[in-house]
């Protein structure tokens, strides 16, 4: 019910709307929540709305915490 | 597909599984609540407590719209359906809730009355301009998650001059459903919550402050994708080490402390909160939900329709209650997989795959034994 | 057929006119619906005799005996329509029993105010997809129910085949240990039918997987010995998940997949995702799915690797011994879980 | 199939459970519906193999295939229901052949909200119908439309039979002076289910003459040369007229008939009478009609009558050479006039 | 069927062809208009044509109400199909009947009207009290056989306050019509006219005594067996060769001097004379039709839904009006059985099996040449 | 559209309406233009209405004409 995904700002329409694209699939929503929204960026869609804008360097950043506790798990590399 | 891939890497998942094993204290027990529906699909779908240490038991939690909603408002939801002229649009789920005596939306349909699914309430408000002369009525139900979108329908009909949309409001509050749940006996006995992602991004982090302040236990807020449920964990495995409690947040590429303060602000243009709600398993809690402003009247389907507010008796025997609580597992439900399973659900936790019973019945039931 | 100016003295309106209760009342409506549309479209000796039934030559060996009622909404969808369904459906269910299709018998329910147009262009669709797959409509019926009672057209198909002696592929003969085999990436039929549903603005660059698949199974049984191949079934409605539990149950297995293994494209997960949908409960309608022996699975693999509606082919997991017979899958992430049936309906009216 | 506590926890409510869309859905729901009503009321080892189609004996002569769409409102009536008709509509298509009907196949559109109660008595009445007339319903579908997109239930059968060597009967074998026949009083069927439309409060003492025709087919060819039957036909949908015109048309015959000869009885008369209808384009279904050699005609109404199910057979006209083969009619005021075909959809939704 | 079957035995019928050849002059021609379309229905089933003399000629007259209502007249009940919430029942030919461009109820039906076939005006009243919540129009047509059964109907609408029906009035009276028949140029050439059957049942003998009187015909009236015209017919030979013109009784079991007065009286509570109406074929008569009174006007959909009157022209070319006034054959139209046919009527006599190109279409072209 | 037949009244019912038969054929029809209806009388049925009675002594009148007629035109009994 809350279920929302991550989908890249492809084009912005009139009526505070915007085309999506997530993995080839394209649709329109809303971004009637969000402010300042531009082609590139990625939202968080929700029943049709952009809740949020994702933000990129934060992603990196938990990938990259990720990243380290798979360095530590793993045997060492030769 | 970007930031949904990464999240479900295997080999990620194994580092962060093996983080876990190694940090976690083997002497002492963990009792996480995932307090979102959308934690316990995750959870289920991508098998995830097969990767934690025994000791790390996670608990459903209330955060399933569907599976929260009293059986009385869904009557009244029927009884709208039912009426001549009107068609009664909501999400999927919802239609297979079954209702008093196992009547439902979809039971209901068959009888004759005009239920549609949709999956967005601009749906709703194509139905409303495409049937002039009939009134659509928006089963509007969800947390804060739900709730700005439906805002932003009101205004546009408003706008519109849409007079024959209307939106029967359901809309409820995450804080004092957790505030409800650490108040109850069974939370007393949680280590700490998962708290909630989309939510999160609408309100931010800072409602939930209360929970370590009062209740002396930590929130972390977590992504609906597999690791962010791990890295939430592994948090929260952290602050229980250290003696620590506060909201951290392991969702920072969407959820901000404050939240969407836009979203925010068109929430508190079009609702406002009631005096009290019931909720199914919590009871009737204080302005723990909302409606319609005065200004937005004529688009409130309860003040124009008057749907008549019935009491219902919840099917004996069914364990949703306790579930949504937190103080029973879907496993402890006498009727659950016999007399209940998801082709014929008899409490709302077996209807949606967000719901504890469904997720367990779907994924696990028969290796978790 | 002699034609004489009495029988239809005004040819079918295919650019306006639109069925009326009348062309499925017996009459001289009716008649002419079916020879100007249904004969002309599929015209072979059987069907233009225009009596209620075909006579057929003798076939040599087992008969195998197929049907399925296409009520796809939209009729409609990239990649194919109602049409090409309803001939590809039951020839598949035909060729699954590894047999070569010959006849096809098809009946169709229109609903008052159809327009002739999209009828002709279905009809037109079904000639095209039966040629292809060398079948023959050799009979048929006509119904009209009033507007309101039925939604455009239903068509029921059934198909008569030979089967290949020695070959059975029924969905009891899994055995421990054998391989499970998908001939091509699922949920394309159901994805292209539900983007291009009212309501749904998605725009998914998918079209419907529908194909005929008796030549892909010939190529099959002439890859490996006939008693290698276990099973064949295409998973159609409930998708991967419902027919994978249909032979667990049968065949009284247990099945262990790997979900790295099976094969879906980017724009059908995505799709998914904003849907809600799990891709292994929706519907493909050109897609096998194969168990075999496990020292055959190699070889089959290659073969279904070498036709062109096998290229997408993957070993997706194996069948063990297992009193509940669950299919259990491990998941991307390393975490295990039961694949169950399809609960509810996910995707009504894909087929 | 080994049935384990998992497959069904809850037996499907035949007292007072609806066709939900999940019975359509590939599902779980979909096949217990299929195995704990159609497998168990037609139970046969084909069928309950549960696979997507039968796989059958191979069969000793030519093939003959039918398939009808069964679509009458409403689905029970005095004499019969959609269930018993269609398994004796498809069996009578097959057997007009001349031909032995073996096995058929059935697929369903139910409409959500359609009671399984209404449902299990309508396959019940399947399962009787198949067992008296000696076919196995050995494979088949089930699809589910939305509420208010289908109306109850619709059901195509598909029926395959062999013919009987040296025998053929199409429709184009008529040559003048052939004599017609027809095997008892028509319009029963059509008038019985039109009495019990909704808003025709009619009480009428006539059932549907329903009824598998096999037999007395397969008694009219002991007792006559195979030659000397020309056609067979069940005058269903458009009546007499209807088929009469069709054979008349296929053949190039014109045809002279007597109106008094023609059995109707008087129910049939009467009820024709209040809706303003002509018995000679009412739907039988349980009828059949012969065109034979004339020095045959003797022993062929002989045989008909012979039977329990042509005790009314009557010779109604013969065939005369008519370059615009017109069916014409004597009136038993002893004018003449053509008989053409049913125009319009006089009855609706009667098959 | 008692008092059927004995009207329609082939033996008496030889017996009065017999008498009517015996009775003729052989020396004249008798043009004998049958004035409704149950007397063409009858002579076109039963083959009546071919046990008459040569020089008896039977002409079809304007006595089929489906066929003599206007193109303009049906266009407005194809309006008020199509408005939302509007059924619309109507006696099954009108379903057919061809409207401008090719329009007709049963196409409207397939853009999506809600058009009911009824056969009795009472299935009307049911259909309206069985959908409250739906506005019921009738569409009354007929002459005053048809009329008093919908008189009824209005009077019961309105004891039961059904206030979803209405009736959308097209009722018209035969005596206008026939005398708009003899005072055409084609009219002056008849030599008498079979009278209606049930028309007079209701309104008696005496309202065609102008016949006679102004135009010095006989009129017969008959019923609608064959052997009822077959009678009509002799006792016109009868009353032409005496040099008679009266009006005479040829179905006195059922046909009394004066009609059926209460029938009458309640015709006339519920309805009044219309200043004029159009005739397909006839053209505009005066007092010829009959519209809902006053009181009863909530019940009158012309009030109610005030559907435009629209100009529609007829399909160019065929010869409906002409066939209606007498002065053509169904075979003298350039269409028939061409591009008009009864699965594509082109006009509206090709409609109903009572209509002349119809009747004659299904039981006798290709013999009749 | 103006057909009507005779049936004979086998049962008057309440509101003014009667049970009428006709070959076995059995309807429900409104006596409300019709006065003094008794079982075994004769109407003219028309849209559900009985219209009139038959007056079963014209019948006979009418069909002992044409049975005069058919004397006529036979030839001499032997
Ligand atoms: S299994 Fe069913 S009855 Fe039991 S708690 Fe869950 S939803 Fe309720
Ligand atoms: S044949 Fe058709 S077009 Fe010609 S007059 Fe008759 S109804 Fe009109
Ligand atoms: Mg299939
Ligand atoms: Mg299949
Ligand atoms: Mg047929
Ligand atoms: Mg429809
Ligand atoms: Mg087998
Ligand atoms: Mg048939
Ligand atoms: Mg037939
Ligand atoms: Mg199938
Ligand atoms: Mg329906
Ligand atoms: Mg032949």
């Amino acid at each position: 019910m809350c279920l929302a995904i991550p989908a890249r700002v492809v084009e912005l329409l009139p009526d505070d709307a915007a085309t999506v694209d997530l993995g080839g699939v394209r649709r329109r929503i809303s971004l009637a929540l969000v402010d300042d929204v531009a082609v590139g960026d990625y939202v968080i869609v929700h029943v049709g709305y952009a809740l949020n804008r994702l933000d990129p360097a934060e992603a990196e950043r938990t990938l990259a915490l990720f990243a380290e506790a798979r360095a530590l798990a793993a045997p060492p590399q030769p | 597909m970007k930031y949904l891939d990464e999240f479900r890497d295997g080999g990620l998942a194994r580092g962060l599984a093996a983080a876990i094993a190694r940090e976690v204290d083997p002497a002492r027990a963990y009792r996480l609540m995932e307090f979102c529906g959308g934690h316990t699909h995750a959870i289920a779908r991508y098998g995830l407590t097969g990767l934690l240490p025994a000791n790390i038991q996670l608990i459903h939690g209330p955060g399933c719209p569907v599976c929260v909603l009293p059986v009385g408002r869904l009557q009244m939801a029927i009884e709208l359906a039912l009426r001549p002229g009107v068609i009664l649009a909501s999400y999927g789920d919802m239609l297979r809730v079954p209702g008093a005596g196992g009547d439902s939306l979809l039971a209901a349909r068959a009888r004759g009355a005009d239920v549609r699914m949709v999956y967005a309430v601009d749906d709703a408000l194509a139905l409303a301009r495409r049937h002039p002369q009939r009134e659509v009525v928006f089963f509007a139900i969800g947390f804060e998650t739900t709730t700005p979108p439906t805002a932003v329908a009101i205004r546009r009909a408003a706008a519109e001059g849409l007079g024959n949309f209307s939106v029967f409001c359901n809309h409820v509050l995450t804080p004092p459903a957790m505030a409800a749940i650490l108040d109850a006996p069974e939370g007393t006995r949680l280590d700490g919550i998962i708290g909630p992602a989309h939510v999160s991004t609408v309100i931010g982090t800072s409602p939930y402050a209360f929970v370590p302040e009062r209740h002396g236990k930590p929130v972390m807020v977590a992504g609906f994708e597999p690791l962010d449920v791990l890295h939430a964990v592994r948090l929260l495995v952290a602050q229980l080490g250290a003696g620590h409690a506060t909201v951290g947040n392991a969702y920072t590429r969407v959820v901000a402390e404050h939240g969407n303060r836009k979203a925010q602000a068109l929430m508190d243009e079009v609702f406002t909160v009631r005096e009290q709600f019931e909720w199914r398993g919590l009871g009737t809690l204080a302005h723990s939900a909302l409606r319609i402003r005065e200004c937005y009247a004529a688009f409130d389907a309860e003040r124009r329709f008057a749907p008549a507010e019935v009491a219902v008796t919840e099917h004996k025997g069914c364990e949703c209650p306790a579930i949504l609580r937190g103080a029973k597992q879907p496993q402890d439900c006498r009727l659950f997989g016999g007399a209940c399973t998801p082709e014929h659900p008899l409490g709302a936790c077996m209807v949606s795959s967000e719901g504890a019973c469904a997720a367990h019945y779907l994924y696990g039931r028969w290796r978790a034994a | 057929m002699t034609r004489s100016p009495r029988d239809f003295p005004r040819r079918l309106d295919l650019a306006r006119g639109r069925i009326e209760l009348q062309h499925g009342g017996g009459g001289r409506a009716m008649t002419q619906l079916v020879e100007e549309l249904f004969v002309a479209a599929f015209a072979n000796p059987a069907l233009c005799a225009l009596n209620d039934q075909a006579v057929l030559p003798p076939p040599a060996g087992r008969l195998v005996l197929a049907t399925d009622a296409h009520v796809v909404s939209p009729l409609f969808f990239p990649g194919g329509d109602i049409g090409s369904l309803a001939v590809n459906g039951t020839v598949n269910d035909v060729a699954m029993a590894g047999a070569q299709p010959l006849w096809l018998a098809a009946a169709f329910v229109l609903e008052e105010g159809l327009p002739l147009a999209e009828l002709a262009r279905i009809v037109e669709s079904m000639a095209r997809a039966a040629h292809a797959a060398g079948v023959a409509i050799v009979t048929g019926d006509t119904k009209v129910v009033e507007a309101g009672k039925g939604d455009g057209v239903f068509i029921t198909t059934t198909g008569v085949g030979v089967a290949r002696d020695g070959v059975d592929t029924g969905g009891d003969r899994a055995r421990p240990g054998d391989a499970v085999l998908v001939s091509g990436p699922l949920g394309e039929h159901g994805i292209a039918v539900m983007a291009c549903r009212e309501g749904l603005a998605f725009d998914v660059p998918v079209r419907s997987d529908t194909a005929a698949l008796h030549g892909l199974v010939a190529a099959l049984l002439d890859a490996v010995p006939a008693a290698a191949i276990r099973v064949l079934r295409d998973p159609t409605r409930g998708g991967l998940g419902a027919t994978l539990n249909e032979i667990a149950r049968a065949s009284a297995v247990g099945m262990q997949l790997r979900e790295a293994a099976i094969p879906v494209r980017e724009p059908v997960r995505a799709a998914c995702e904003f849907l809600g949908l799990d891709p292994l409960y929706v519907a493909c309608e050109g897609r096998l799915l194969a168990v075999c022996a496990p020292e055959h699975a190699g070889a089959l693999l290659a073969a279904l690797r070498a036709h062109p509606l096998g290229q997408g082919a993957a070993l997706i997991g194996h069948c063990v011994s297992d009193p509940q017979h669950c299919v259990e899958l491990e998941t991307v992430l390393g975490g295990r879980r039961v694949v169950d049936w399809l609960a509810g309906e996910q995707l009504p009216r894909i087929c």
